[in-house]
């Protein structure tokens, strides 16, 4: 390999590193490559070598291929400790911010963020990482627009734990029709454009 | 003639009287209180909606310009009251202090921009245990049943209470520029010629005759009336020169200023 | 240092980093002391510690104190790929108006909004709720006055998007105060008598 090579390689890595550690869920190593605008095998061994670079140095976390995705994850030796962080960090009640932003993308999904900012009027994303976090809710698809925006559902936990069968129990919300600005945000929040107008006017709103 | 301002929007009178006197190096001396005014009426009519907040604020702060100004053209002779000579300190060392906090955090603001841009940079692991720990993650839905759910989305899609005006520093507003030019598109032309002081002789609030000083600048940027001030304390002038078409150009032009 | 010593030690750092991945916002040292069985004089040491070799070894990622704990984050040299990939969760934008409302809050706090509507000239309302809810600002008491006005403060979450560990590392207020030629320039706009012959007979002409 070229000193050039080897430079760019580096770089290659270290962003793969970046996009990893901030990735909520498994990320496909075909969207990796993309992203890296790399060879998918360039990127696929990279990811070999940087697990085993982890294993041989024996750290605390690991990176590992799990449903057909990379992500970092704690190493199992350390999972006694892990549990005891887990249970420490215990919050017994789910805000009711974080219950509105579920029950939109219950009742509405699948939706982008942007979709649920337009309705509940605030950045809800601290609340949306949570939620997905706790595995509520999950990244479903992705918009066919240019921006190519997450769009989110919930997921099979969140049922279970309300105790439905299917999202068609969920208790209708029919005959209630919603105020003409979150139908046309709901609408605008579709047609997703790069420079996107609503994302322009929550600006707006809070200068 | 107008003073133009070409800066991005003014977030208040502060900001504004701030880039008068320092970004533009404009002396208040130099540059007659009409095209301050004139600067704030720009900046106004550029603005979607009217904010009467700054308004309000930017009435108060002209009415202490104008005394300033007032003073100033006084060579020197003190045959001012001396409680209102005290006053008038005050105030100018009031809004003084006022605009340099209002500079000091500005700067910050700055500071507090690029510290926002420097860590925006770094995006935070947020991702969580896996689901091998997740028997021992609390279940936040416990109590959460689908008709709390349901009632949750009603809860978010309601229309939001729009922001309220919140009038807690100021003294109720009784009077606008809008109104007041309103009134004076009334009196006016039946009088023909009238001064300043009998114009606001019934008036005893000082933001009401600010308003009707104003109202009387726009008249004059519209060339409805004249205005004439002999000597240099003496009351000012106001002499109808607009005619009888007194109503819609004139109304429609200040309908931006309305609250 | 006994090889026993290092031993544990090595467990302990490994420990901290799986506890350190799974957490989902900066973990206070003090619960980690607790959590690893350490003093906490030796876990800030070897959160330290860590920091540097990451940086050093010139990883992807950076483990950095922020709002008063410890937290994995992309290394800003690889900013432009991590971005494309959150691309719909990008930090929305401050306006200036609010960046002025928060400097006044954050050195000032706790205050009330007629405190703030006093020093910008304007009614801070729409700007401090739009705070409020992106979570920047907080209630954290009452006035004791007859008004009882609520006061703010900022949060932890100011701090962490400001990247900063504490309002102790906001920079002195001092620093910030106007240069003298500033003030001696307002004193000038506002004056209220003629300073000098020049504007005396400047004056005149104006007159």
């Amino acid at each position: 390999m070229s000193d050039e090579e080897t430079e760019i390689s580096a770089d290659i890595v270290r962003a793969l590193e970046g996009i990893l550690l901030v990735a909520m869920e498994p990320v496909d190593p075909t969207l990796l490559a993309q992203l890296l605008e790399q060879p998918l095998a360039v990127v696929e061994g990279l990811c070999e070598r940087l697990s085993m670079a982890y294993a041989e140095a024996g750290h605390g976390f690991q990176l590992v291929k799990v449903a057909g995705g990379y992500r970092f994850q704690s190493h199992p030796d350390v999972s006694a400790y892990v549990e005891r962080f887990v249970l420490d960090s215990q919050h017994a009640r789910i805000s009711s911010a974080a219950l509105e932003t579920l029950a939109i993308i219950a009742y509405k999904q699948p939706l982008s963020r942007q979709q649920v900012a337009s309705i509940r009027g605030v950045d809800p994303d601290a609340v949306m990482r949570t939620l997905q976090a706790r595995g509520y809710i999950t990244e479903v698809s992705r918009d066919d627009g240019p921006g190519q925006a997450i769009l989110f559902g919930t997921t099979a936990m969140f049922l279970e734990r309300l105790g439905l069968d299917s999202l068609a129990s969920l208790p209708p919300i029919a005959d209630f029709v919603p105020p003409a600005e979150v139908v046309e945000a709901l609408e605008q929040g579709l047609r997703i454009v790069p420079s996107n107008p609503m994302g322009a006017s929550r600006n707006e709103v809070e200068g | 003639m107008a003073y133009e301002v070409n800066t991005p929007v003014f977030d208040g009178p502060f900001d504004l009287l701030l880039h008068l006197i320092l970004q533009e190096e404009v002396d208040i001396h130099e540059v007659s209180l009409l095209r301050i005014v004139e600067a704030y009426l720009v900046e106004v009519q550029r603005m979607q909606t009217f904010d009467i907040e700054i308004a309000t604020e930017f009435l108060l702060i002209a009415a202490t310009l104008v005394e300033l100004k007032t003073r100033r053209l006084l060579p020197g002779k003190a045959d001012m009251d001396l409680d209102e000579e005290l006053a008038l300190w005050e105030e100018r060392d009031l809004l003084l202090a006022r605009l340099l906090d209002c500079k000091t955090f500005k700067d910050v603001a700055g500071v507090f921009s690029e510290l926002v841009e420097k860590a925006g940079l770094s995006f935070a692991r947020m991702a969580g245990p896996d689901e091998r720990f997740a028997e021992l993650m609390p279940d936040l839905l416990e109590g959460v049943t689908p008709v709390r759910l349901q009632r949750a989305f009603m809860r978010a899609v309601q229309p939001k209470p729009p922001t309220t005006i919140d009038l807690y520093h100021v003294a109720p507003i009784r009077a606008s520029v809008a109104e007041a030019l309103m009134e004076l598109l009334d009196e006016l032309p039946s009088l023909g010629r009238v001064t300043f002081a009998q114009l606001t002789e019934a008036i005893h609030d000082r933001i009401a005759v600010v308003c009707r000083f104003l109202a009387i600048l726009e008249l004059y940027k519209q060339g409805r009336v004249d205005l004439e001030q002999s000597d240099k304390f003496g009351d000012i002038q106001v002499l109808w020169t607009g005619g009888n078409d007194v109503g819609f150009e004139a109304v429609f032009n200040i309908d931006d200023y309305e609250g």
